[in-house]
């Protein structure tokens, strides 16, 4: 059963140092404020898993919090590089970073092999391209039947896996609703989960029994959070902050503006500093 | 509104003609994005446009920042999780045009987003793959849109992020491929197709003004040029006007906060 | 892109003499209507594909349409016995009937697996059990991680599937809401598909964005029969009609009564005479 | 209402007792969906009821006659697809207790519901195996509800549609199954157990009135009973009436149309 827990707390229960973690929302719903205050908590030798280390791995690995990246596309979306994984890959700046890569099709599935138990993914991927040379863990199994020669990668099951969504009920159970991502196949795959919300309501009010919901013994620990995936967005809540996206490729180009940046609004700011981005939209 | 027009907007202008009103079109972000939706607000009102975020049949009114913004999911037909996303529609073979771009490309229009230089100590770190390496195969054919120039159009790729027609251009028939690979490349100043035989891009078509010395100056292989080379037509204003009261919604929408 | 058809059209161009055809429908939304116009249309020598046969292929059973049955479960739900496909079984009446069997994961899986794409489906199962024994196409792959052996079904790549949804608009484009079971699957997986709705409306009036929703593109004929799912039901239409399952142990337990049966309220009847069941429930 | 009580009713209140306000149940048809429903009515409120339908948390007001019924996906937290259900949720490992009922089993709780006589030429065709080979496998522990009988409860299986223990009641641990296999098997006349060493079931408990004689003389195989048999607790007026209240509703509902 979910516990219903400060995102300090939370954030301590949940994430401990050397764990996998992934935090995911695909561009929607992306953990911001759970990212800070692991930053804050000094977590190190992470493992970091995500689709797209964007901004909020950014972040997390310029200020020195990851040993390694397992990812399918890192940068800043629409705007350029992300300037600081650069900086560490590159660089080895504040650390050496190691690599896992990946393509959107076999992360997601491996996701999916995760929530489902399975030790590997299959699919149609990797054809006639280099990654497979430089990505050990990418093999192939041949189909029983027609002897097609297929893709596959391990299953994800991070230690821990950190979403945003919209709202939890009091029993615990959370609603995800407009772009959803891989966040209910990643909790399902994670051995502990840790899940912020804009509130917790009454009723979830899920619009259709075919919601995509999170039944409450599926998650570990929730924290509400109002506007915590500011700068990504909360559908029904608040928009995508476009304008913080571009602003960050010139804080995060070098490494003196990127420290007074993060000291002034993540280590000096609270969770609470989030709320201010925490609109609700009329429903 | 000026009347005459960039090579940006000629290339994106080119791009959305190559697209059908019955397509079913698997979107990247930036120049594919703007050219998809151009299509769909002039010739191809009914076209199908998908982004690997899950949203399925969007109309967006401002041109998303990323592959996700709120306005793909709020103008959606529905919207899907991204693994089935990537199972059931674009492994599914149901996506009939993949748009990507690229930061490098050789001449049988492989691609490079990973890394420049060797893979373990990169000169420069690129995004990756992202869902790149999948749609270039599961799609039933493949338009690219890249502006030409020396370091982006090399001889041979450091790395092969998304298989083209293969380094040699015979990789996707030995291989059994059955979907089609890249039809079009269509850059700032020409538009390229594979050669029936050869599957090299050649040049098929140049952009109003751009002449072959440009072409073969601003890339890195020796390019061949068809043996019937047209002039692409000039922007219509029609399609002029669009694309640039797309960008003014866009630009208008994203300043704000 | 879908046409919108009468159902006498709609499965005359959907469902050829021995094409494989998969109805599906878990307990909710059965396609009835659609089978009763294929066996008003005297189909013949169909391999029929469905986890759970229950009275709508004991129907087209009886009626001798099927010279091959994939299924995992093939009874009366809470009943008793299919007895026209017992007596097809066990006494070749009307006609022999070959069988493949599975369990409900494989099916699922099978279907899931078609719907991507992929020539086969990997699962953890058939652990234990008789059933590889008797069907060759259970077989295995071996993990290249773990070394754990798992088993594998072959895709259901139907040539047509059919099935029954609340609603389609205009353009063609299909909501499925309650229990959705495996019919996106099952659609997606097929050559030709139809589908039945009890109504065409102007806005699909999808209650999420994340409904389950097949996109015009996807769908090959619509035909509007209301009441179409009767006895199963269609949520927010109208409720499952149990005591027709109850009753209809006595009606097919005889071939006499089952032949009776199927002349007075199939073969003389129209699709139109569903439209009696199809209430619409206040939204 | 009557102070006495069938032993169905006798069986079922056994069975509900047996789980756990924590539980997330796999519920089969039949039998097992009123104990567990039993169950939620009475000392476990909280319970977690998954029918293989997809719906998840159900909470039905009068019992469903299929797995499906509409009432099930009214009263539930939400409603999944069908291969979601088997791959996410049993597959993944997330059901405590799976219920199963069966046609016929053994002595070491495996489980057939395929045939009786040859499969290619069955005696008696059988509705097959439906959820139950992989709820038998991927469920922490599983409940098995049936009544005694010379013809259900067989020396030996014409068919393993799901494992208990296995053949010998060996094969379970040589597969390295981590899952516990059947737990509790309840009859009408009494509850099994596996002993701990050899896994066969073995009575540990006898219903009010049931003698060892009559389970014996039910029972197709010589059955081992444990070295202290206690008696079943008779059923509370508060079991009784809640199964018999919920039976009646029931029973009023599926008479409609």
């Amino acid at each position: 059963m979910a516990r219903i827990l400060t995102l300090s707390e939370a954030v301590e229960e949940t994430i401990r140092d050397g764990d996998s973690v992934a935090m995911e929302g695909f561009t929607h719903l992306i953990p911001f404020a759970a990212a800070h205050e692991t930053i804050r908590q000094g977590r190190k030798d992470l493992s970091l898993i995500r689709m797209t280390p964007d901004l909020i791995y950014d972040q997390m690995i310029g200020m020195g919090c990851a040993r390694k990246l397992t990812f399918s596309w890192g940068g800043n979306p629409g705007v350029g590089s992300a300037h600081r994984i650069r900086d560490a890959v590159e660089n080895a700046w504040p650390r050496p970073l190691e690599l896992e890569e990946h393509s959107h099709a076999a992360m997601a599935n491996a996701y999916e092999a995760g929530a489902a138990n399975l030790p590997f993914a299959v699919f149609r991927g990797y054809i006639g391209v280099d990654l497979p040379r430089v990505n050990p863990s990418i093999r192939s199994v041949v189909c029983p039947y027609t002897g097609e020669k297929l893709a596959t990668v391990p299953a994800l099951r991070p230690d821990a896996t950190v979403i945003h969504a919209p709202r939890a009920d009091r029993a615990g159970n959370v609603l995800i609703e407009g772009i959803v991502g891989v966040q209910k196949e990643a909790v399902l795959a994670a051995r502990r989960t840790l899940v912020t919300v804009e509130e917790i309501v009454d009723d979830l009010g899920a619009p259709s029994v075919n919601s995509v919901v999170l039944p409450s013994w599926t998650v570990g620990a929730i924290a509400v959070v109002p506007g915590g995936a500011h700068p990504a967005y909360a559908h029904g809540y608040y928009k995508r902050d476009n304008s913080f996206y571009i602003a960050w490729d010139k804080v995060s180009r070098e490494r003196e503006t990127f420290l007074a940046w993060m000291k002034e609004n993540v280590l000096d700011k609270r969770p609470e500093a989030f709320a201010v981005h925490g609109r609700r939209a009329s429903r | 509104m000026s009347s005459t027009h960039t090579p940006t907007e000629m290339m994106t202008i080119a791009a959305a003609r190559a697209l059908r009103n019955e397509d079913i079109c698997f979107v990247g972000i930036g120049a594919p994005s703007a050219a998809c939706n151009l299509a769909r607000l002039t010739h191809a009102p009914d076209i199908t446009l998908i982004y690997e975020s899950g949203t399925i049949a969007t109309k967006p009114n401002v041109l998303p920042l990323s592959i996700g913004d709120g306005e793909l999911c709020d103008t959606a037909l529905c919207t899907v999780s991204v693994p089935e996303m990537f199972r059931y529609w674009l492994q599914g073979g149901r996506i009939t045009v993949g748009f990507l771009g690229g930061a490098q490309i050789d001449r049988f229009a492989n691609l490079n987003t990973t890394v420049v230089g060797d893979y373990a100590k990169p000169k420069v770190r690129l995004p990756g793959g992202g869902g790149a390496p999948e749609i270039a195969t599961n799609c039933g054919e493949i338009f690219i849109i890249m502006a030409l120039g020396q370091r982006s159009f090399v001889e041979k790729l450091p790395f092969i992020t998304s298989m083209g027609h293969g380094p040699t251009g015979r990789e996707r028939r030995a291989m059994g491929l059955t979907s089609r690979g890249p039809t079009k490349l269509i850059t700032d100043l020409c538009v390229f197709e594979p050669d029936a035989e050869t599957k090299e891009m050649t040049v098929v078509s140049l952009h109003t003004g751009a002449t072959r010395e440009q072409v073969v100056a601003n890339c890195g292989w020796a390019p061949r040029f068809a043996v019937d080379v047209v002039e692409t037509p000039a922007p219509t204003a029609l399609e002029l006007e669009t694309l640039r009261s797309m960008h003014a919604r866009t630009k208008a929408a994203h300043a704000g906060a």
